[in-house]
């Protein structure tokens, strides 16, 4: 040993540049067989942002204002979870409206006597607030244009704080819609603290489990973007309104479709496809 | 009257039934807690196990923990149980079973042979009584070999699933992260994509793509593209090239149910997948995952705790000779398994248990950003489930799932275990590495010097020079 | 594998007679190379109430009761560590005297015209508020008697909650004591929950380290039995006042004493000694 | 002017000096809170770690964490540095440095050149940026091998220190302890007994006692009784048979005045033990102990993080050629490290730290029942410590020292470290265990029946009957 060693001791990868196409951690190199330092700080610093996220609360005025600005009557409500510690440790409290705001629906509903409105929406923060903050309200805009081509009625929307996806069945069960669609922040990646999940639930009630559900996820402009997701959404909400229906029967046999953009356009390369 | 006594500490516990015993003789955890089935102080939990440890295994066949009528997955397990090979052990107490299993007696071909005559109930008994390092010691002495195109289980060797998911299922993307893997020598127990999308022209892409890499490669592997049975079995049927049957399942029929299956309706999707008979050294094709949590997060757990459930999963999975069984294991997050410590002591749990009931058990070793956990957590149970033989781990760019959001096990993960432990790939996958000039013929190093392999450098170049346009 | 196995698959140590001359945790037997599951859950046992010892709080009153029939004055005092999970992660706090106890002790002391008393007591939780209620006021009686026989002069005694060893010099400064002995709690053991040991200080003072000090340490019946203890304490605190110091440079180099009976009086049997 | 910035997480951040750049890159642990020297955030403590990655190494050779007028452990580190061994990495940063550790070019050989060129810092600082799993694989290709009556520290060996502890020094009570720990084949590190008085004649029996039994059945090992320096000097001058010479020792001049030594004391000791000249296989005789939190708390750790310190003990030890030094890592309690995840670590960096330094490291793998840590964290760490090659643990009855008042390992957790890694004890005691007919010629499994091996049968024979009546 008394050579001295080379400048950066860690190796790289001839296929770097294949990360322009994906924000997937690859190309790392190595040092020996390990991570090189560079990868292992960068990682470890995405984690301490990413537990950020988790502990993030929602600006629901923000969203409420929002709504608002797209003339929309809407409501904020929250679950029974009264903190962020509880509810990450006590799903069940997520689940269950408390009681202020159960007071707060039934005001909005429109009672008993008047039809069921077709579609109720939820922005919800679930795990990322970040992701209901970012997206709700453009995927919103483009759900209510969606009712609006279908000429499906839409009843307030709701805002839920420390909800989870079930928080839902409560909801729609209250304001007595057929169909209720859930925009929820999904639990925070290193690489994506703001992805949103959007949960449908035909004839949504308490007690219903997640084979009643249909789940459409990664909604943000890096995953699916809010043009295709609301497309996407579109096919489900308009089967399950037909095959009265949503869930596990409920299958998206759809063309896939392209409207999202693929970075790369490049295929599959290893095949040459 | 009925139930079970113990003294303990100058206290005299009481414990309702077998369910409650269970429960209470679990070491801590968040969801047991939660579902308001954990012992109530650390003397109650080990007077529990104490009276656990005296209990004769024989009773297990008496009470069941969840009825037998309102249950298929007690059916299952009730109907399914070979005396014969319980023989050996019936007289024996739980407590005396842990001393058997720990002892020179209960080598490799012992502990196979009895397998079929242990209940999922008997083993989560006995892994309630076990420290870590005799979950370790115990796990390391059962193995549990299969094959579809590879051959899994064999002793000193350890192999990882490839998993290149993608937030858009876009091809692209998860070509460069099959390649990565690949080059970083993972992938022999699969390469197996989570679909974000549940559109059957979608997923069907996913199967062809996966298809023709591993044809035009050659690679001795397996492909699975993760979406729900009921799509696998309707693609099947639309002549897609399935070679493993993926499902989620849990240990009752409740948490089945709403996870969208039955036991039929996996035997459905076992049948379909055998149709096609596209092993070449083995037809195990089913792939499961399983994970404590899952049935009470469903609400279907009958007040049992989590890991008395996660054996009945597992017992659920031996039915269907399964190829591989992953413990996805802190994929759910804290209200199940709160911090590292939970965390990795069931992995290690799961790993024993599925193991002793003949199950080929692999561990998505993996945390979530809401739980108190990080990599240093993950390294130990690496190591240690790297010490007991685990049949297979994941593989993950970087360790970070980019659409399932939770951090698992890296390419260079596997290859720590490997240089550390002198764990080697499934052989098959090992020569081929070796042919692609991936691997050198030591113990899994990476190839000296980086250089590309040639048979991809074609691709690499071509692709490389498409980004740069 | 047709055969059954035996019944009882642990083996057993053929010298498990000799656990009778010990408290050690010998001759547990065997399961493969691993310990049987009766001694595991033993030990299991064992640390769940040694874990529950380490809670306990002390019952100041029955020491004061006591203290009081031993006819001496005594006050009780407590450090700044506000409760029992502070105390143990905050060291600092449990060695200084909270702002009543000052006060208190104020009171108690005997002003700085007064003759300096030789010897200061304090009977201390510590870790083990169970060893200091089970031998602190035996313990005192003994040592009572020897600073009678010596003639010493013994200021007021001192009850101290949350208390650390080096909340002593605290203490014995501002009695203005020429000696110091803490009576205190040793962290709970296993098989011992109910340890005490003895730390003696010439000369305390704010700032002192454990250099500074002597230490007697498992005091209790099972371990250095009172009068032992007592006769080891005097040994010291003799040479203490006389070379005006204690700590590392003072030595016990009395003969050895065999007050204390020898469970086995069986000597060194491998030597046949 | 002067520190340290670093933009992370969008945000700048700005750490003082060299010694708060190493306590806020850190992971997490209560003494460094307690000290008020740990970073404020998960993210401050990264970038802490980023801008650590990217110091050269030699800057550490300029400025001091604890400046060299006031601390003659930092002359000792600053004089005694070997300039030409550290030439080879002298151009190298702390991340770089990590990379060149992993990398295969770091081998053996070379880290044994390299140690007298590191510092304890440097040691320290590239520690704070490696995973678990990194401690693990660089801290089992360092060897250091020492020796005395036997030789410690080979590849695949693993030693034990028996520690047969007393609440009263009581001689039958310590031979029970003995022949047990012998029995369970542990025992080749050393026999040290910490005694519980500091009488001189009780410590003066104990070194008698010890010295006999070894005599008597020419164990190929070493005794120790563990009491101040000073007393173990004095004995050697009345003429007790001491093999060993004991210290605890902390990283700064302040805390070892708090333990009554000083580097002239040790040396005093170091040189008394050579002079009696008892090591037949080598003259190594220091033993030292260490733990992280000593410092602070004796209020003597100048602001720097508890880890530091203690690599700065290992530079203490290093001095005297010790024989063995043993982190103990869990011993003092939760207000330094608060539970198993913070032991573990700790446990794992000390190992890595002592080793890289040159120094023959073992660790006492504990916990008190004041701190939040179990059974299970500490297979979990001697599981890891196993793989990293770890030179001894310790070994005490049942893992309960019913003296020091905590839970070390048993001696059956060092036999089934032996049974699943292969680990063999030191030769020469292997041999002494195979010709006992204590262990089978097997990798240190008990010999088979338990049949009492005669050379001790007698004397245990007649104990009995001693006992009986
Ligand atoms: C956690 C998780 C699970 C957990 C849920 C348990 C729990 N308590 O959280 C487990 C492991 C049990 C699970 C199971 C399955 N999951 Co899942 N899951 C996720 C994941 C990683 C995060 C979800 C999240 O953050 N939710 C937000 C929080 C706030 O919600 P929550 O109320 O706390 O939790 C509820 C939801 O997570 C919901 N849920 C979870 N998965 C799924 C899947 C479907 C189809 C539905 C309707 C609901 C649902 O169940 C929870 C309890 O009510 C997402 C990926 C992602 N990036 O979002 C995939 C994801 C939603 N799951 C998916 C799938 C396919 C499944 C399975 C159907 C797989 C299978 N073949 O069996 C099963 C069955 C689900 C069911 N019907 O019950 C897909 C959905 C694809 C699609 N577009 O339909 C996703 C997108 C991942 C993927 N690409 O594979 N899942
Ligand atoms: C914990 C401990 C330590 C820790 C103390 C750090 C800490 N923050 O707790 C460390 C590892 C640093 C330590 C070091 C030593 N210890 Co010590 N230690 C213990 C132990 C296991 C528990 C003490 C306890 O429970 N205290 C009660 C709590 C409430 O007190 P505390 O205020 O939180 O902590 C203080 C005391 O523990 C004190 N202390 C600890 N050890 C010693 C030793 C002496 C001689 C003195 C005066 C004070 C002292 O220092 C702490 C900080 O002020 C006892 C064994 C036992 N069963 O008690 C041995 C014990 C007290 N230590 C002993 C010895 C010999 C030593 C050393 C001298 C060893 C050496 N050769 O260097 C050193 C140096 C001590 C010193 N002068 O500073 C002997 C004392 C024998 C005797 N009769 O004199 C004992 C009895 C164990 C033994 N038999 O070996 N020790």
């Amino acid at each position: 040993m008394t050579d001295p060693v080379e400048r950066n001791p860690a190796v790289a990868d001839p296929w770097q540049d294949l990360r322009r196409i994906t924000r997937a951690r690859i190309a790392l190199g190595h040092a020996g067989a390990s991570q090189p330092t560079r990868a292992h700080l960068e990682f470890q610093l995405a984690h301490a942002k990413a537990r950020d996220a988790v502990h993030t609360a929602l600006d629901g005025a923000a969203l409420v204002d929002g709504v608002d600005r797209l003339g929309v009557p809407c409501c904020e409500v929250e679950s029974q979870a009264p903190d962020r510690v509880t509810y990450l440790t006590r799903p069940d409290l997520g689940r269950q409206l408390s009681e202020r705001s159960v007071g707060c629906l039934e005001k909005m509903g429109a009672g008993p006597d008047a039809p069921p409105p077709d579609l109720a929406i939820v922005l919800a923060d679930g795990l990322s607030a970040r992701a209901v903050q970012d997206h709700g309200l453009a995927m919103l805009e483009r759900l209510l244009k969606v009712a609006a081509d279908n000429h499906w009625s839409v009843a307030p929307v709701v805002i839920a704080n420390q909800a989870r996806v079930a928080l839902g069945d409560d909801i729609g069960e209250r304001l007595n819609a057929r169909l209720l669609v859930m925009l929820i922040g999904e639990r925070p990646g290193l690489s994506s603290p703001d992805s949103l999940g959007a949960y449908l639930t035909y004839a949504p009630r308490q007690g219903l489990h997640d084979d009643a559900r249909n789940c459409i996820s990664n909604i943000r402009p890096e995953g699916l973007g809010y043009g295709a997701a609301a497309f996407r959404l579109e096919a489900l909400m308009k089967g399950s309104i037909s095959r009265q229906l949503s869930g596990v029967s409920l299958k998206d046999d759809s063309e896939p479709m392209v409207v999202e953009e693929d970075k790369a356009r490049i295929g599959n390369f290893l095949t040459g496809q | 009257m009925g139930g079970f006594s113990q003294i303990a500490g100058g206290e005299r516990w009481h414990f309702e039934d077998l369910r409650s015993l269970l429960a209470c003789a679990t070491p801590l955890r968040s969801g047991d807690c939660l579902a308001g089935v954990a012992a109530r102080s650390e003397t109650e939990r080990v007077a529990a196990q104490m009276a656990l440890a005296e209990l004769p295994l024989s009773h297990f066949l008496q009470e069941a923990v969840i009825p037998y009528e309102e249950d298929e997955v007690t059916r299952l397990i009730v109907d399914s149980h070979d005396a014969a090979a319980f023989a050996p052990v019936s007289h024996l107490t739980v407590g005396d079973f842990r001393n058997w299993l720990l002892s020179h007696q209960a080598d490799s071909q012992a502990l196979a042979s009895l397998a079929p005559g242990l209940t999922p109930e008997m083993v989560a008994a006995v892994s309630k009584i076990m420290r870590v390092q005799d979950l370790i010691l115990v796990g390391r002495k059962t193995r549990v070999e299969t094959a579809f195109r590879n051959s899994m289980g064999q002793e000193g060797r350890m192999a990882t699933r490839l998993q290149p998911n993608s937030p858009t299922d876009n091809v692209s993307e998860i070509a460069a992260s099959v390649l990565d893997g690949l080059l970083y020598g993972n992938g022999d127990a699969m390469i197996g994509i989570n679909p974000v999308s549940d559109n059957f022209a979608a997923i069907g892409d996913l199967l062809d793509m996966l298809d023709s890499v591993i044809r035009q490669y050659d690679i001795p592997t397996q492909s699975c593209v993760l979406t729900h049975i009921t799509s696998t079995i309707e693609l099947i049927e639309r002549g897609k090239p399935v070679d493993l049957v993926f499902q989620s399942i849990a240990g009752t029929e409740a948490a089945n149910r709403s996870f969208g299956v039955s036991l039929d309706l996996l035997e459905q999707g076992y049948q379909a997948g055998l149709s096609l008979n596209r092993g070449t050294r083995g037809q195990n094709l089913m792939y499961f995952e399983t994970g404590q949590g899952s049935a009470l997060s469903a609400d279907a757990h009958h007040g049992a705790d989590q890991q008395t459930l996660e054996a009945r999963a597992h017992a659920v999975a031996r039915r269907y000779n399964p190829f591989l069984v992953n413990t996805v294991v802190g994929f759910i997050g804290p209200e199940y398994l709160y911090d590292g410590k939970q965390i990795i002591r069931a992995g290690l749990e799961d790993h024993f248990c599925g193991k002793l009931l003949g199950v080929p058990m692999g561990c998505d070793i993996c945390y979530t950003n809401h739980a108190e956990a990080d990599q240093d957590d993950m390294d130990a149970l690496l190591t240690m489930l790297g010490t007991a033989g685990v049949n297979f781990i994941m593989g993950i760019p970087g360790a970070d799932d980019i659409m399932l959001n939770y951090q698992s096990t890296s390419f260079h993960d596997a290859l720590y275990l490997r240089n550390l432990l002198g764990l080697r790939p499934t052989p098959e996958f090992e020569q081929w590495l070796q042919r692609m000039a991936i691997m050198d013929s030591g113990a899994g190093a990476l190839a000296p010097g980086s250089q590309l392999p040639e048979a991809f450098g074609t691709a690499i170049e071509s692709a490389i020079g498409k980004v740069d346009t």
